[in-house]
């Protein structure tokens, strides 16, 4: 299984595997906020929690489809379907790869873009903290979504459909969170239902999601 | 060691397409599948290899013993031949990969990025990798698609090595093997009858 | 009696909704205009929300029948994977665009009841919000079953969608009311409590729910039939094309 | 005839008018689909000969 899992990373690192793309969107999302809204630190600062959540969960959703896309072309998803891995551990490894190769660089880019929006100073510690257990839900909540539309041509819109709805819940705690910790009020309830949703997620889905590929593979 | 099918009936997109397959495969043997295209070998052979459930019958082997290939090797075009093969070796925790890296002659290539290979090198690869799993069974969808001469005898030469090894082989295709003395099965007369239309079940029909 | 599972032959299914079908429809069709008109015209106006207190009669039916018909789906979801049978995938299939009409009647009969007293035609309240959320649940599963051909596929990737979706719905459900309080008023219909609204606007409301209750099923059993006869062509076709 | 609706009749009586403008919609529709399917499957059935 380990082995699956350095064969991802070093996917993902490769030429054209995709590393930094969701590190540039977030980055392009958050770069585009002050253009829409303006200016106004005032204004900025309020609604910077908010909008360090709403891009990594976006940068997140875009990285999704190339969880399973390029082993489905190439047909090693056969393979694996065939290899003594359990599918459930193989599709707890794919998040896990979606989550370090994505999720992590954007909860470490996220108190550097958080400057951008002049986030106010305690702010910074919760925003790190809420994305560092929010993402984890994220990437195999989207790994669900993407085994659903693995084997469908274009499937990238109606992932979205299918995963937004499932991220409110991670994302209404997590932003929070975020909000909260800026206001200096105290965030643990929140932040203990954020890291339930998660622990639920990583626990229960690997088991949809395989079941799902299983489907897909006849 | 041997793979016994008793009348195995598969379906493809819920429609049955062949019922009632039986055959017996003897270790060091191989048995070729032939039949026109869309006839049900490709489902047939998934069927087997344990990628999808049949709709009736037993097949005699478990899963665990199968290595199945098919149309594309699963090969990865931006890792290095030897990446791609230590991947699987480790999925399949056999322990080296040097003597399939010798069987194949792909040492030469070690290093080359597998997008770089033609495609009688990227299915030695892909043989090569049946040969990591280390399993007895082998089963082969269209194995010689797009192999020029002098590789489809590479290829049957890997074959006959693996089944002087004790191993046995399972193919379907409809071209040359290059394998004169395998068995033939042809699998038209296993085509699913259409169930009688008076009183459609489940299955609509 | 012979056991419900002999419904799940689609021949049979057909056969035995033909018979049901013409009752049901009649009687949803009688108990919506009775309730509706005993509601419009027959009850007085509530001293604080004047008028508009009539509007509960679309909007409580729409918003119960909306959470029923995700119910309905889950369900006939859980017997397709559990016992295979391909008419309770296609109920639930049948069922979807209904469910998804109904939130809509919810939210926007809730807005246009909330815009006197709230001053503003949206509010994000968090019964209206968690309402949002289950369409966009209900979007996500008719957008699935329409993007596979081959029905089995679908019906099994739907099935474990709802699965999901359910759960995460009840998720939103309850984040939502953690994420803003709420301007929504109390429940004006409950079967154990007492404090719901008092009784000459409580019958009408029974026969309402009871109309709107009828008229999903009535078009359960419609839309069902019309997917078994859909799936039946396209069996058939399939079948040409092979050439047997 | 007309209930005294008070200073909300816009809002009583959009809502009423498009709740059942919807659900005559919906019904509409799924009856139009299934008069649809019911013809469909009758030519199908019939071009294939035995009569299912």
């Amino acid at each position: 299984m380990i082995a699956l899992l350095t064969r991802d990373l070093r996917l993902a690192v490769r030429a054209g595997g995709g590393f930094g793309l969701g590190l540039a969107f977030f980055l392009i999302v958050v770069v585009l906020v002050p253009f829409g809204v303006g200016p106004q630190s005032a204004l900025l600062a309020k609604i910077a929690s908010g909008i360090l959540w709403l891009g990594s969960l976006l940068a997140c959703l875009l990285s999704l489809d190339r969880i399973f896309a390029l082993d489905w072309e190439d047909g090693s998803l056969d393979l694996l379907a065939t290899a003594p891995v359990p599918l459930e551990a193989a599709v707890s490894i794919k998040a896990l790869a979606h989550w370090l190769t994505t999720g992590l660089p954007l909860v470490v880019a996220a108190p550097v873009f958080g400057m951008l929006l002049n986030l106010p100073g305690p702010g910074y510690g919760p925003v790190v903290l809420s994305l560092l257990l929010g993402t984890p839900a994220l990437s195999v909540i989207g790994t669900f979504g993407a085994a659903l539309t693995v084997g469908i041509k274009r499937g990238g819109l109606l992932l979205s459909l299918l995963v937004l709805p499932l991220y409110v819940p991670t994302l209404i705690f997590g932003a929070e969170v975020a909000r909260r910790g800026a206001d200096q009020m105290d965030y643990s309830t929140p932040m203990l239902l954020l890291a339930g949703i998660s622990c639920g997620a990583i626990a229960l889905l690997p088991f949809a999601s395989a079941a799902v590929l299983r489907v897909n593979l006849r | 060691m041997e793979l016994t099918v008793t009348d195995l009936a598969v379906a493809r997109g819920g429609v049955p397409v062949l019922e009632g397959v039986s055959f017996t495969v003897m270790a060091g043997e191989a048995l070729v599948l032939r039949g026109p295209n869309g006839c049900g070998k490709t489902t047939l052979l998934r069927t087997v290899a344990g990628l999808q459930p049949a709709l009736a019958g037993q097949i005699g082997l478990e899963r665990e013993a199968m290595a199945y290939a098919g149309h594309s090797d699963g090969i990865k075009a931006v890792l290095s031949v030897r990446e791609n093969l230590q991947f699987w070796a480790d999925v399949f925790a056999t322990g080296s990969i040097e003597p399939a890296l010798e069987a194949f002659d792909l040492n030469g290539l070690k290093d080359r990025p597998a997008g770089s290979l033609s495609a009688g090198q990227k299915r030695r690869l892909g043989l090569a990798r049946m040969v990591v799993t280390g399993r007895p069974v082998w089963v082969l969808d269209e194995p010689t698609v797009s192999l020029d001469v002098s590789a489809v005898e590479m290829f049957a030469g890997a074959v006959r090595t693996h089944l002087r090894g004790g191993g046995l082989a399972l193919m379907a295709t409809h071209i040359d093997l290059g394998l004169d003395e395998a068995r033939v099965l042809d699998v038209r007369p296993f085509k699913a009858k259409a169930p009688a239309l008076d009183d459609f079940d489940g299955a609509f029909l | 009696m012979a056991s419900i599972w002999e419904y799940a032959n689609p021949k049979k299914f057909i056969a035995t909704t033909d018979k049901l079908l013409p009752w049901v429809s009649a009687l949803a069709v009688v108990a919506l205009v009775s309730g509706l008109i005993w509601g419009f015209f027959f009850t007085p106006e509530d001293y604080k929300q004047g008028s508009t207190v009539k509007i509960i009669y679309l909007h409580v039916p729409a918003a119960l029948m909306a959470i029923n018909a995700w119910m309905m789906m889950l369900v006939a979801s859980l017997v397709w994977i559990v016992r295979r049978h391909h008419v309770s995938a296609l109920a639930a299939r049948a069922a979807a665009p209904i469910g998804a009409t109904m939130t809509v009647i919810a939210l926007v009969t809730g807005a246009i009841w909330g815009q006197p007293m709230w001053g503003t035609w949206w509010e994000w309240d968090p019964r209206l919000t968690s309402f949002l959320i289950l369409f966009l649940f209900y979007l996500g599963y008719m957008a699935l079953w329409a993007a596979i051909e081959n029905d089995d596929t679908a019906a099994d990737l739907t099935s474990i969608l709802c699965l999901v979706g359910s759960v995460f719905a009840l998720l939103s459900r309850y984040a939502v009311n953690f994420w803003n309080q709420g301007l929504h008023q109390g429940a004006s219909l409950s079967l154990d409590k007492e404090e719901h609204v008092n009784d000459v606007y409580y019958y009408p409301l029974l026969v309402c729910i009871a109309g709107f209750i009828l008229l999903f099923v009535a078009l359960v059993f419609l839309r069902t039939q019309t997917e078994i006869r859909a799936r039946r062509t396209r069996a058939l076709l399939a079948r040409e094309r092979l050439g047997q | 005839m007309m209930p005294e609706l008070g200073k909300y009749e816009i809002e009583v009586l959009s809502s009423y008018a498009v709740s059942i403008v919807i659900i005559v919609a919906l019904v509409a529709i799924s009856i139009l689909r299934s008069r649809k399917a019911r013809a469909l499957l009758d030519d199908v059935e019939k071009r294939s000969g035995r009569n299912g």
